[in-house]
């Protein structure tokens, strides 16, 4: 009798103990040394480079900045823009906030963000490549900077392209028109052994789709959006130039072209020669392929080959406790040497001038080259409208669907559709003054 | 030691049908009382109400002088015997037994002292360390009893302690209880539905049926006589043999349409009757006993032709069922009701043989239309 | 009133208080939150101010193709794995309750896929079913029917996908309830079968005429609650397949989370999750009304 | 004959029903390039083993915080669901206060609600109060357990009356009666409620997927499914990370095989 009372003690006691530690661990958000200013900064855990390069830049800050204390988390990319909604209801985001760059606009709309015109260096704003300041700029202020832009396009493997005997081009106005691709991807078929020569990161999931197919729909001449006035998608989402440029896209799925690369090896392990995909996974293919890797830029489907850009941004939240060291937090982030070790691991395009001229991939003469060339001359930014975030789920479902055999006009209608919805029930994303 | 003083008592759950109703009884201080009555009579509720274990509607329940109407039961110094025992599975005997002193605050010594005289009175010491679970019924049944003694109660409660036991050990814990009790002299509240229970152990018994008190006295009266009709046919196994009938004058008269058969009464119940008027139809209760098998050929005024429909030897006498043979069976137009007699020797009647029973009037009863003794 | 009632009202409820306050709270609230929600414009974090929009929203999950062909999926999949996932638990219970050397051994290891989180079993099953000939099903198929199997693409394929979530529904559950079942069996008494087998039934009888009826109420109750989480499907069509391809494994739960988490429309999410409720709702009432009606026959 | 026929044939199909889990506890001892093979294609049996992906997946994720963060998470919804629904069930089944009947057909409503039901607008609700991605947001709303109440409910009403009777007359309170008598005597009961809480928490998915953000909080099944998703995809990391992620819950099914099995056959005959 004895035994059972004190056992029940024990274990009310433990339950408490429980209780208390929960309440303990979620009650208290770990701090900083009192005296210093906490700066707290929400990123995407991306590739483990990626990650340490920034955790280093975190804690040289934190060292060369005594005053404050500059405090990193790192969320998961699958859903990392919902996150940070949830996040935004209950004004619980972080000093400086990490997104991706076609994000922004929702962010603005919902006054989740300041300016950063008054807050960097003007300097430092004047070194920005263009193709940044274009992306992280709405209602005529920057609201986002930056480390490093993005290069869409595609490697070839030299061996397996000349062995089929096909043109390799080297330039952006160079690049395949449409038939000359379809040609190629059927004489590489001819020499492969399973068919399968063209890797499309089928594997990937989210963001990747919109950001690397909605340049086709481009380049035949259609869009996501309209972008006169953002508010409808039926006739360049679902006109003919979109609907026979997804045919196409369809089409290479259906002549079994396209790997499904299920372990993310394809190209890496020769089965294809062609792998469209972004300027990260420069560092594995060059370590493995060497001479034979080669970067191409994606096929003009009529109106010139087109390109993806925008990356990771950095904005400062509108309740941030010291925006001015959330700047500075920045300013760091943008000096060419921060900027370099990052792109160096993560083969981007840096986001300044002078670091660009720098950098052994991306300067003059440098195997990523192109990249910065299309950044110049043919890449599209993704819509800038608060609707964005409902555009790329609409489209990647509707992506899913013509891959997997659909209807391609009727998927992209829907597509269209709902997108154009969207913006109506949000009464066309007018702005609506901060509270 | 305390007696319990029970006044117009209404137990209700829904103030429409009365689970109790007016019970007015009084123990006294020392007795063994039992409750008996068939099942849903309200008897095992009536002694949770004295328990606090159920709430009452209206009345009021006092012990030793002291109103406990809204005592919870730790508070009415009782003690109670479960059906089950209700021994706590998870503890030893020795644990159960302590239970109701740990709960008293009593100090661990004293608690372990008290125990084990009340084992040894008991004759269960060797049993203390071991699980309800490891104990016969019989066993079980005497640490029941145990925990409730080791409280030293003011009143003993018991619900129908014995129902779980084979009826061998039921006869002998029986005298067990009977012997304890008077040792200790502890009021004590018994329930049962078992009237032979209920004769052998009780000084007073008290009978229920449908949440009322029927008869409340001790054995020999509530046999000799009961109170009422159901009383008669309940107490006693079999029970009593109800006949109609009428008193006319000094005689008994069967009312018979054609032809009514008169016997004469016996002297000494003439007074008792007396105030009936007369030609009332009454009923005549008859003990089996009262049958005697007639000799041959010396038929009596006081003799039924009878039709035998079955007779079963017990051993010691012979329970023998019978219809009332014609021209009674028609004109009393009392159908096929059977009754029973007890004879006391062995008989060979084969079934439907025709037999003569003499009956002893002289330990007859009499109720009137409404059932009640007159 | 007497003490002994007040005392009890007063216990009883600050026994049930903390159980009735986080009910209240985590159920209650939130679905009385989803009711209202439904009728509104809300989208997480948007800054428009809040307006009631009336049935909009259900009117348009109603219409809305992708909707219909998931609340089809659902349907879909109960009628495939309800009897496919009760018939096999039953068959694994019967094959499982005899006593022969082992049979423990037996039992683990088909109860043992329960204790697999359904989010790991999704990314073990999407590795065997990986495409080409290099997948395990694939190679065991090709196996099995002499090299004349074409490798699939079972996640990707419009016709497949469906079958191949089921498949992985049912292997987890199966043995859940082949548990169920056996308790059920062993709840039969030993002296049916022998009374049985006096009367010359053959085991195949035996287990129409006693067994089956026997496990009437286990059988409505597996049937039910399988019924029930067939509409419930959501961690392996996240993980596998994302309601793909052609929203052939869209589900219900899949499609109001879709709405409310990743394009934050939480009213029309919320609208989802009122349709969903009925259909539960019906459910439960009918499976309901079966064992009552059982009741009062039996 | 019969017999050993019939034993061949079940561990047949038991031997194929454990396939999956033999294939991943297998595949985590493979090189990452070596899991994505043919069984046919002989290269299957042919791998180099060792224990390289788990040191993998410890150098990748913080395996033990996800590891902790389940543990923690199950164990106290668990712990503070029996003692929270063990009261309320016993409040019900026994104790007669005002409204307990009403308030009872109520809580029964409350078990046919699925999570699912309310994820959407209670992701709303606790994104609202700033409370998404905690411990506490994990917790607190699968204290209280509609179906552990009607469980507990079930199991207290069929426990002999007698005993709190009797400890009543003996002198107990009801909180006394509920901590020496009846928990000591419902061993059965607390049993099944643990298993099935902890079954069903272990496992959950969607809701932590909707309300954690880091590694900090986060529990092993969106871990895992993350993890999946975590460039470069190596298919032995995962596998390891999967054999690791079962391995406690395995050795504490194996221990306790018998509660399991009790805990799940009470659903049926309770439901």
């Amino acid at each position: 009798m004895q035994t059972q009372k004190t056992s029940f003690l024990h274990a009310a006691h433990l339950v408490l103990a429980c209780l208390l530690i929960t309440l303990s661990i979620s009650g208290c958000k770990p701090e900083a040394e009192s005296n210093k200013q906490l700066i707290t900064v929400w990123a995407h855990s991306g590739q483990e480079g990626e990650r340490k390069v920034l955790m280093d830049q975190v804690q040289r800050f934190n060292e060369e900045f005594p005053d404050f204390h500059v405090e990193l988390t790192l969320l998961p990319e699958g859903s990392y823009n919902s996150q940070l909604q949830s996040a935004a209801l209950s004004h619980d985001l972080p000093d400086v906030i990490e997104f991706d760059g076609p994000f922004l606009y929702g962010y603005v709309w919902q006054n989740q963000l300041q300016p950063l015109d008054d807050l960097l260096p003007a300097a430092v704003q004047a070194d920005l490549l263009p193709s940044i300041i274009k992306q992280g700029t709405m209602n005529d202020h920057l609201f986002a900077v930056g480390m490093f832009d993005s290069g869409l396009g595609m490697y070839g493997n030299k061996a397996l392209l000349e062995a089929a005997g096909v043109r390799i081009p080297v330039s952006v106005d160079d690049a395949w028109t449409a038939e000359e691709f379809n040609q190629v991807l059927n004489k590489l078929a001819a020499k492969d052994q399973d068919g399968a020569v063209l890797d499309l990161k089928a594997n990937y999931r989210g963001e990747w789709f919109t950001y690397a197919f909605s340049p086709i729909i481009q380049s035949a001449g259609g869009d996501l959006i309209d972008r006169r006035d953002y508010l409808h998608a039926e006739s360049v989402l679902a006109g003919k130039e979109a609907v026979r440029a997804m045919t196409m896209l369809q089409d290479w799925f259906e002549q079994g072209y396209v790997d499904p690369n299920l372990d993310d090896a394809a190209f890496v392990e020769g089965r294809v020669a062609l792998s469209w995909v972004g300027h990260w996974e420069y560092p594995r293919y060059a370590g493995k392929l060497g001479d034979k890797l080669v970067l191409l830029p994606l096929p003009d489907f009529g109106q010139g080959s087109k390109t993806g850009q925008g990356s990771w941004q950095w904005g400062i939240n509108a309740d941030a406790r010291n925006a001015e060291a959330a700047a500075r937090f920045l300013t760091s982030l943008l000096r060419p040497e921060s900027i370099l070790a990052m792109t160096e691991v993560n083969g981007a395009v840096p986001a300044t001038k002078t670091a660009v001229s720098r950098s052994p991939l991306y300067r003059e003469g440098g195997p990523l080259r192109l990249f910065v060339e299309q950044l110049r001359q043919s890449s599209v930014e993704r819509p800038r409208t608060p609707a964005y975030q409902v555009i790329t789920s609409v489209f990647q479902q509707a992506f899913d669907e013509i891959r997997n055999g659909a209807d391609v006009q009727k998927a992209l209608h829907q597509a269209a559709a709902a997108i154009e919805q969207d913006i109506t029930d949000s009464e066309g994303y007018r702005s609506v003054p901060r509270s | 030691m305390a007696d319990v003083t029970i006044k117009e008592l209404v137990k209700s759950y829904d103030k429409k049908h009365l689970i109790l109703d007016h019970i007015n009884l009084e123990i006294k201080d020392g007795e063994l009382m039992v409750f008996v009555g068939p099942s849903g009579c309200g008897k095992s509720t009536l002694l949770r109400t004295i328990a606090g274990l159920e709430s009452i509607t209206d009345g009021e329940i006092s012990i030793s002088n002291r109103r406990v109407n809204n005592l919870p039961p730790q508070q009415r110094n009782i003690a109670m015997v479960f059906q089950n025992y209700a021994l706590y599975p998870h503890m030893s005997v020795r644990d159960n037994m302590s239970f109701p002193l740990r709960m008293q605050k009593m100090p661990a010594q004293e608690i372990t002292q008290q125990v084990e005289t009340v084992a040894e009175q008991l004759d269960i010491t060797r049993l203390l360390d071991k699980k309800p679970k490891q104990l016969s019924g019989g066993q079980r049944q005497r640490v029941a009893m145990g925990r409730a003694l080791v409280r030293q109660p003011e009143v003993f409660l018991m619900d129908e302690p014995l129902s779980n036991l084979d009826a061998k050990l039921r006869v002998q814990i029986r005298s067990e209880i009977a012997t304890i009790q008077r040792q200790l002299g502890v009021t004590t509240v018994y329930v049962t539905h078992d009237q032979v229970e209920a004769m052998t152990l009780g000084q007073r018994v008290a009978v229920l049926k449908d949440g009322i008190l029927q008869q409340v006295a001790p054995p020999d009266e509530l046999y000799s006589r009961p109170a009422n009709v159901f009383v008669a046919q309940f107490i006693g196994s079999p029970g009593m043999n109800i006949i109609p009938c009428r008193i006319s004058g000094d005689e008994l008269v069967l009312p018979l349409e054609k032809e009514p058969v008169c016997w004469p009464l016996p002297e000494e119940m003439r007074a008792g009757l007396e105030h009936l008027s007369r030609d009332e139809d009454i009923w005549l209760g008859l003990r089996p006993e009262a049958f005697r098998l007639s000799a041959q050929g010396q038929e009596s005024s006081l003799s039924l032709p009878c039709q035998v429909l079955d007779a079963e030897f017990l051993g010691y006498d012979t329970l023998l069922r019978f219809q009332l043979t014609a021209p009674f069976k028609t004109a009393l137009n009392i159908g096929e009701q059977t009754f029973t007699a007890r004879i006391f020797q062995q008989l060979n009647c084969a079934v439907g043989e025709n037999i003569t029973l003499n009956v002893d009037v002289r330990t007859a009863c009499f109720f009137d239309q409404s059932g009640t003794a007159v | 009133m007497n003490n002994t009632f007040r005392r009890d009202n007063r216990v009883g409820w600050l026994m049930a208080a903390p159980a009735l306050t986080g009910l209240a709270l985590f159920i209650g609230l939130p679905f009385l939150l989803a009711l209202i929600l439904s009728f509104t414009n809300l989208k997480l974090a948007s800054p428009l101010p809040l307006t009631f929009v009336g049935l909009q929203h259900y009117a348009r999950i109603l219409q809305d193709p992708v909707f219909l062909r998931a609340l089809l999926n659902n349907l879909l999949f109960a009628v495939v794995v309800v009897p496919l996932q009760t018939g096999c638990a039953l068959l694994l219970a019967l094959l499982v309750n005899r006593k022969l050397p082992g049979m423990v051994v037996f039992r683990t290891l088909f109860f043992l896929p329960v204790i697999f989180p359904f989010a790991l079993i999704s990314v073990v099953w999407m590795l065997l079913y990986a495409p080409g000939p290099n997948g395990v099903i694939n190679s065991v198929l090709e196996l099995l029917t002499f090299g004349f199997w074409q490798p699939q693409d079972f996640l990707h394929n419009q016709y497949l996908a469906l079958p191949a979530i089921m498949v992985v529904s049912i292997w987890q559950g199966a043995g859940f309830q082949m548990i169920v079942y056996l308790a059920g069996l062993q709840d039969i008494s030993e002296e049916l079968y022998e009374a049985a087998r006096l009367d010359g039934a053959n085991s195949w009888q035996q287990f129409w005429y006693v067994t089956f009826p026997c496990l009437r109420n286990t059988t409505l109750f597996v049937v039910s609650v399988t019924t029930i989480l067939s509409f419930r499907l959501f961690d392996q069509v996240q993980i596998m397949t994302k309601g793909g391809p052609l929203n052939a494994t869209a589900t219900v739960v899949f499609e109001a989370v879709r709405a409310a988490f990743e394009r934050q429309q939480i009213a029309r999410g919320s609208a989802m999750t009122v349709v969903f409720f009925i259909i539960v709702l019906c459910l439960t009432v009918f499976q309901r009304r079966m064992v009552s009606e059982d009741r009062r026959v039996g | 004959m019969r017999k050993i026929l019939l034993t061949l044939f079940l561990a047949a199909t038991a031997l194929l029903y454990a396939a999956p889990i033999l294939f991943m506890v297998y595949s985590s001892f493979k090189p990452d390039n070596e899991v994505l093979v043919g069984l046919t294609s002989g290269r299957f049996f042919a791998a180099d083993l060792s224990w390289q992906n788990y040191a993998d997946v410890f150098h990748r994720v913080s395996f033990g915080r996800y590891l902790f963060n389940s543990l923690f998470i199950t164990l106290s919804v668990v712990l503070l669901g029996l003692v929270v629904n063990s009261l309320a069930g016993y409040a019900f089944a026994r104790l007669h206060w005002f409204g307990h009947k009403a308030l009872f057909g109520l809580v029964l409503a409350l078990m046919i609600i699925p999570f699912e039901a309310i994820a959407v607008p209670m992701f709303y609700q606790m994104s609202y109060l700033g409370w998404r991605d905690s411990y506490l947001v994990q917790i607190l709303p699968f204290v209280a357990n509609a179906f552990s109440i009607y469980l507990f409910y079930t199991f207290f009403i069929g426990l002999p009356r007698e005993f709190e009777e009797a400890a009543r007359v003996d002198g107990a309170g009801t909180f006394r009666i509920f901590t020496s008598l009846i928990l000591p005597n419902s061993k059965p009961a607390f049993a099944s409620v643990t298993i099935l809480t902890f079954l069903m928490q272990w496992g959950t998915f969607l809701w932590p997927l909707m309300v954690t953000s880091g590694e900090r909080v986060r529990p092993l099944p969106v871990a895992v499914a993350q993890f999946q998703t975590l460039p470069p995809l190596q298919w032995g990391d995962i596998m390891a990370f999967g054999v690791m992620m079962v391995a406690p819950v395995m050795v504490i099914f194996l221990l306790f095989q018998r509660w399991f099995v009790a805990g799940i056959a009470a659903t049926g005959t309770k439901g």
